[in-house]
């Protein structure tokens, strides 16, 4: 081994200067397959513990074993949760890219690795600390396969050694993890400690400390699936129809443990159906099929599936059957990065299907709103009888985030306009498609309703008001015109945008999770380009009138997304006023790893000369 | 004997006379053979005293697909979307397992464009009445042929298929459907009994009906027009049904009927034409489907009847009401399970 | 029969004033699958014949047979092709619309009607003149269906008499319907004679006439979808697929009749293949396939095929695959007018798909377009390696057009960036997905080409310059905006738009069949409002430099377009600086019925306070 | 005998080594069954001498459907949509007749998505070697089941499957393939002499190959896992293949094999291990099929084989010459031709 010397426990002994504490991000490089998962999150869980803001991306291929993964935990005292582009502390497993990934690490950074790998003389501007992983936990157990998954929390046990992890939080974090497998547990432990041993022999020569703080109190850690599976749950849910397609299979695979666990009676019966369908087309048709016939439907999916949804989306929209789709979006076609994340559905959701066809979208930034929206979701396809979808993406739905936890929903459940046999009854008359009320929702009947004039004939818009087939010009017009009105009436239903800052000139203008990203370079760009902005987080389309007005209050609005074409910058542009259409400044890049606030603040003050 | 269409009585045992199992004029052809199946509908139903209220139809796209429209306009419908019957059924159908499940299609819409769902529907169990109306051509599109057309069958143009027709039933049988029949749509008395047995059947029940298209696929050299289907229907059975309400009277020598007794405890009664032939086999049937199709012969008859295996509805163990109008006490969690997961959360 | 008099031969003695020459709408109403469009046929091109513009458009219900249909016939000296509101002249032969027909006529018009439906009490201005079809063609033939048939011939005849038709054209135009139908042939004839002498009876009250003109020497009749096939024939197309649905059917079933004409050698082989695939998502997807492995492929269809098709054509766009998709545009979803018109598929299928895909679309408005179109379409298809859709619509391409012949095409058929053998062997090496020549389309080579170093691996955009599997996000930049340029390099090769008048201040922009009503709108507002317009029709997207132009040198560009939520518009909208789009005006309609030329200039008289 | 594979040569007939016909190095899991078929698709074109530049390999999506970057690196390869495979593969080999078309699927791409497409490939006899990567689950996604999986399979966390599996080779059979085989990842000279024989034939050939999922379907309590497909396998015969260029030797007693003329001249020698099994007979077969599945057997072997019907290609009469690469010569008709058009329409 090249270096060997004591630990320090004294940052002001640190040879690179002033302690960083509670700032850094830490990137670990392995495979996939090789269990790093399970250490990673006990790395992400221990500093939760210790009371210091986290998270965690996962950065994986599109294949099941044995090729490059990588895993960042950024530690953030200031409560940043983005992705940041600097790798302080590289903790270095794979051969294959480890050449890479050390080039990768800021000037003054630390380099842990895999001993054999040799990767010292690489560079001068780093501490490198070898670890002979093998040699570590050979003594642990004699089995190749179980060492090859030791190895991983080994480097837990490093790295809570250089970092001053408190080892009982780590032995608390691998106890959540394996719960009651007592053999996973009892090696686990012995593989953080072998390696926090182990670790004794490195000197510390990074600035590198985590410390404890208690900013995290009371809060979980949640994916946005695992939320979004919980929202649909309290949300009502009784039909859920999928087919697998990363990233949203596990936002379906949660919920079913969730409806086993607490929507089945003691009589064994179940207050719901799941169907793994044969394709999209048939998840999406049996959830329109659901929703027609009252039940509040759901299907998740990623981009291929909305895509092969098309025509179902323009029948639901035309016919106004609720559903509730979850797009957890990802890149490209099917083999275009489908394990990277993106905003790239916008625009083709917002019109799916071919015709004047038109969609509430939700946009969730969080995994309380992947929870909140879900439960308004249901409630705004059943108020509005559409399709409503749920913009999640890859990083959001599959990514570990800290949060508060989730509200119980205080209002009860809204189910739209549905006449029952005794509202029939009453009012001697139905007409399936008149807008009664002149906010172009019109009365439905559900199918099984006992009453002679219930019934009506459901079919695209080939109708009169009374559901009977028509091809009158006049009939079509109207009703196509109710529609439009319909939606627009939407506009003050869907959830809100939330504003931040005030009377600056500048506006900045976000969705979904580059929402964390613009938290972050708002900061950045007062704070090194002497740049205020105010802030607006679009969260659902049609736009509220208050996205109007941010736009009539600032003279240039940066509208930030994650794809190639601004695609909410194109929504915007098609709905403002042209003269505050020319206000929209559009900043969308797309490279599959979550937006950074470096990149925001670059481009943005670029663009205003500063 | 139960299954004649008898005379018709004023009211059935619901009090509801034939008017209220009708639907609108029909928009198809004058001798379109979907009009006969509606109408053969509309009589079982009625027959059957069905609440036309507890029906609901579906259908995809195609002259076929429009015919929900021409009976029980007291029950709800949704002309879906071509080929995709199948998926927005069972929505529906889970949604509100108390529904009778009629669904309409055409071969177009089920064996080509909706092929895919049609086997995954099959697979399921899931219980419903699927109806192919059975023409060899894509009706509302001019003639084109289906994926159902026989080799050899020729367009008015004198183009010629080329390729071999799915038999729809051997598929059913193989995939799981647990009612599966043939009939022609000129057979008024093998379809009323098939539709009450149909009705009273509990899981899948697949009937593929030749229906011929006066306008575009009735002439010679077609192999579904009224002519040849006449000339060339080997009926394996006699079918009589007996519904649970009727008592039955007639005997049979022994060996010489299979009687099925159906969900709802009425009976189906299948007078064997065929040596030896046993619906409740599945090998059988297949095998005897394929031999038929390569003799062209148009087998008709139940094909294949299972009462005993379990329907979609009961492998989801759904309960006894709707899905679609659980109160919220029923599908919302207390408080105190949200509050349970976020601790494990933390 | 009420009333009963000599026909005149002297315009000039008419009661109704002075003669209206050449210039009417006839309008037939009918019930469908009764034979009339052979009678229809015949009129047009009878008055064709006689050298008078004229234009068909038939109005017809989704079904087979014995719904109402209405067919009209429009004569014009001017040479307006587009459809007109006022009908002048009606033939009621069914008695489920007659009454609403005869209110739709306008005043000082005429009804011809079948006699025992005694629809002359019905309006006091029309002159009315009732037919005994029935008995007329009673003496022909004692066949019922064949009777049912005839009627309609007959009716032929009796305005033959009433707008003094020649007689000889008639039958001309009788013989080129039947051909070499003897029987049909003959019965025809009687039946058009028997009108026409059965009309002698009546006394001409209404001021309509046609007089032979020179207008039409040297032109040819023919629908879009036939001329679409042309074009594709000529194109040299090698595989079509396709799933029948109206309104595009005809064009494929067109097209088979000429390929098997004109691409079968003597030896029986074809030089094409044609699969009637099992639906949509097959038809694309073999012709991806087939435009992968270097042939000359197209598929047509309407909306709910273009729907099903998005996965397809994100593919194709980013995989880089040639394909040529019609798209017969019609209304809604599939129980949503199928048989009425519209260019509502702009612009769902300008991004069809998920992800930040973007198509070529082109936008004939005439029958030549759609013949030159399809040539074009193949050598975008192959010079861009992408999709390219040709959005016809139903009015253009089931409807009878007037046109100058076609032209041959000039150019050389235009394959592409292809290698092969040889030039690999004088490369060396070979790239699939290097911009070499800067213009974003990279060289392809085709499977089954002999050289060890021709194959390459097609997927989406998971990949590197040399087509290898990477998951690097420069990659994957990298090649992103690669495509992003290549569509910006579309702009100058796509059919650029064309322009008409010169200095007003007010454009108007229109594409498709919508030219048709613009063409006479314009003269209307320049004749009625006094307003001046210059008009420029758009015939592709990506839209060409000249489209910007147009809007740097007007101050207010009406955009005209047959469908809800101005598509085109809103894909200018989105292309244009702000100041310009700001300059939008958009006049979107969508009735089902072609456009006329009244409904624009009123709208856009009514916009500009005239 | 000729099939066994013998002790690599060198070379092959067309002087190639066998690294001229390997592909990138597998990133699927190690013991995969999609590496070892990937190792057999090597060999037989090895062995067969087939040049990889007329190879075009086509694939949906899933570990299976990546699996052609993994052999034949030389050959032209098209990684599709997950599902769509055989659309693309039909507009290809239209394109161009004189590839050899193969194409790799999973169960989850072709059975459950792609089924659509499936059965209508299988009805037009396209000349392509169709072969399902058949593990049961839905490997890339992380182990759901797919529409293959048997009824009361297990998943690791406990699922259990409540539905008919799809036997792809029994649909293959009724629809129209004139190859079908099932063969076992695991089973090097059965599935070495089928591959070969799939080469040479000319048609659809649909080989179901069971192809253990080491990573999600290979523990106790799933029928495709390693132990379960060897204990459970009744193989039909014992293959040998010989090429045309080579000449037969052995001789065996009559009634115990079934020899079999392939297209290009090689023969297929079927040495019966089940009494009375011809392969050449269709309703046999299907039958075969349901009864084996009945009784949880897995049978391998040649399942089915027509070498007489007209294949896709033949019935739309393409030129030798790929349609892709004509002349313009012979694709766009002269001038005339565009003047007698425009003369009929005036
Ligand atoms: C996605 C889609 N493709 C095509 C069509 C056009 N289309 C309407 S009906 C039909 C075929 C109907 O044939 P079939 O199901 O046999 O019904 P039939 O009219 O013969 O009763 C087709 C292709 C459509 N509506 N939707
Ligand atoms: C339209 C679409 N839906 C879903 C997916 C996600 N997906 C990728 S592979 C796969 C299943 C693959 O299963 P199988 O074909 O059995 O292949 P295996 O991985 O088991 O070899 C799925 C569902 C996708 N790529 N595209
Ligand atoms: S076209 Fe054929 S299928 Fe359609 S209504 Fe007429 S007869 Fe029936
Ligand atoms: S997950 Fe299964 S199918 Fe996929 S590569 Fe691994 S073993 Fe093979
Ligand atoms: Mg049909
Ligand atoms: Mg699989």
């Amino acid at each position: 081994m090249a270096e060997l010397a004591v630990a320090v426990r004294d940052p002001s002994a640190l040879p690179g200067g002033d302690p960083v504490l509670n700032d850094m991000t830490i990137q670990v490089a392995t495979v996939n397959g090789s269990g790093s998962q399970s250490a990673n999150t006990v790395l992400l869980r221990t500093i939760f513990q210790m009371g210091v803001p986290v998270s965690g991306k996962n950065l994986f291929p599109s294949n099941i074993a044995g090729l490059p993964t990588w895993y960042s935990v950024r530690a953030s005292k200031d409560g940043y949760l983005a992705r940041k582009k600097e790798v302080d502390l590289l903790v270095a497993m794979n051969a294959e890219t480890a050449r890479e990934d050390v080039a990768q690490v800021r000037p003054g950074g630390a380099v842990v690795y895999d001993a054999p790998l040799g990767l010292a003389q690489l560079r001068g501007d780093l501490a490198f600390y070898p670890v002979p992983f093998d040699k570590l936990v050979g003594s642990i157990t004699g089995d190749a396969k179980l060492k090859k998954l030791l190895r991983n929390m080994a480097y837990v046990g490093v790295l809570a050694r250089l970092l001053e992890l408190e080892m009982a939080e780590v032995e608390r974090a691998i106890h959540k993890q394996f719960g009651k497998k007592a053999k996973a547990l009892e090696l686990n432990l012995a593989a953080a400690h072998a390696g926090f041993e182990g670790a004794a022999a490195l000197q510390k020569r990074d600035p590198y400390l985590i410390r404890r703080m208690d900013a995290t109190r009371g809060k979980v850690i949640v994916d946005g699936n695992s939320a979004a599976a919980l929202g649909a749950l309290f949300a009502g849910v009784t039909l859920v129809t999928w087919y697998p397609i990363t990233p949203s299979s596990s936002l379906v695979e949660t919920l079913i443990g969730y409806l086993r666990k607490y929507r089945i009676g003691p009589d064994g019966k179940a207050t719901f159906a799941v169907v793994q369908a044969e394709d999209e087309l048939a998840a999406i048709g049996m959830v329109i099929g659901a929703g027609w016939a009252g039940a509040r439907a759901m299907t998740a999916t990623a981009g291929p599936g909305i895509s092969l949804m098309a025509e179902f989306a323009g029948l639901g929209y035309f016919a106004e059957v609720p559903a509730v789709v979850f797009d957890v979006q990802r890149v490209g076609p099917s083999t275009g990065l489908p394990t990277r994340t993106s905003q790239g559905d916008v625009l083709s959701t917002a019109f799916l299907s071919h015709g004047d066809t038109q969609h509430i979208l939700l946009f969730p930034a969080t995994v309380e709103e992947c929870f909140s929206m879900a439960v308004e979701a249901f409630d705004l396809a059943e108020g509005f009888q559409t399709p409503v979808f749920v913009l999640s993406d890859l990083d959001l739905g599959m990514n570990n985030w800290m949060s508060d936890p989730f509200s119980y929903p205080e209002q009860p459940i809204r189910r739209g306009k549905v006449l029952s046999k005794e509202d029939l009854d009453r009012l001697g008359e139905f007409a399936r498609y008149k807008d009664v009320d002149g906010d172009g929702v019109t009365y439905r009947t559900l199918p099984g309703t006992d009453h002679p004039a219930a019934a009506y004939f459901t079919r695209g818009t080939g109708h009169d008001e009374h559901a009977r087939y028509s091809e009158r010009a006049e009939d079509w017009e109207g009703n196509l015109e109710r529609l439009a009105r319909k939606m627009d009436g939407a506009r003050s239903a869907v959830p809100a945008p939330i504003a931040a800052g005030k009377g600056a000139r500048l506006g900045v203008l976000a969705y979904g999770t580059s929402h964390h990203a613009i938290v972050e370079a708002r900061d950045e760009l007062r704070r090194e380009r002497g740049i205020e902005t105010d802030y607006l987080r679009v969260r659902a389309f049609p736009f509220a009138r208050e996205v109007h007005a941010f736009f009539e209050s600032h003279e240039r609005v940066y509208v930030v997304e994650q794809n190639r074409d601004g695609q909410l910058a194109a929504l915007l542009k098609l709905d403002l006023a042209p003269e505050l259409a020319a206000r929209v400044r559009s900043i969308a890049h797309i490279t599959g790893l979550p937006l950074d606030a470096r990149s925001v603040t670059e481009e943005l003050a670029m663009m205003e000369g500063r | 004997m139960a299954s004649a269409p008898p005379a018709t009585p004023r009211t059935n045992r619901i009090g509801l006379s034939v008017l209220d199992y009708r639907g609108l004029k029909t928009t198809l052809c004058a001798g379109c053979g979907h009009n006969a199946i509606s109408e053969r509908i509309v009589e079982a139903m009625f027959e059957m005293g069905v609440r036309p209220e507890r029906v609901a139809k579906f259908s995809g796209i195609g002259c076929s697909s429009k015919s929900p429209a021409y009976f029980l306009s007291r029950s709800h419908s949704f002309n879906a979307l071509h080929g995709r019957m199948p998926s927005v059924a069972t929505g529906a159908l889970l949604a509100n397992r108390t529904l009778i499940g009629l669904g309409v299609s055409g071969d177009g819409d089920t064996a080509s464009i909706g092929i895919g769902q049609f086997v995954h529907l099959m697979r399921r169990n899931l219980p419903i009445i699927y109806i192919i109306e059975d023409n060899g051509v894509y009706g509302l599109t001019k003639g084109q042929f289906s994926a159902t057309a026989d080799l050899g069958s020729t367009l008015k143009t004198g183009i010629v298929n080329e390729l071999l027709p799915i038999d729809t039933c051997a598929l059913a049988i193989q995939l799981g459907a647990t009612f599966v029949g043939r009939s022609f749509s000129g057979d008024k008395k093998q379809l009323h009994a098939m539709l009450q047995a149909a009705i009273a059947h509990r899981g899948t029940v697949m009937l593929d009906i030749i229906s011929p298209c006066v306008t575009f696929n009735d002439h010679e050299g077609s192999t579904k027009s009224y002519a040849y289907v006449k000339e060339h229907d080997e009926p394996l059975q006699e079918l009589s049904f007996v519904p649970s309400f009727e008592d039955i009277s007639v005997e049979y020598a022994p060996g010489t009927t299979v009687d099925v007794a159906l969900h709802d405890g009425s009976r189906l009664r299948l007078r064997k034409l065929e040596e030896g032939y046993d619906p409740r086999e599945k090998v059988v049937a297949v095998r005897r489907l394929m031999e038929a199709h390569a003799q062209s012969e148009v087998l008709t008859g139940v094909l294949y009847v299972d009462t005993s295996a379990e329907s979609f509805v009961d492998r989801l163990h759904l309960p006894d009401r709707p899905l679609a109008t659980l109160p919220q006490e029923a599908v919302r969690p207390p408080r105190a399970v949200l509050d349970e997961v976020m601790e494990a959360l933390r």
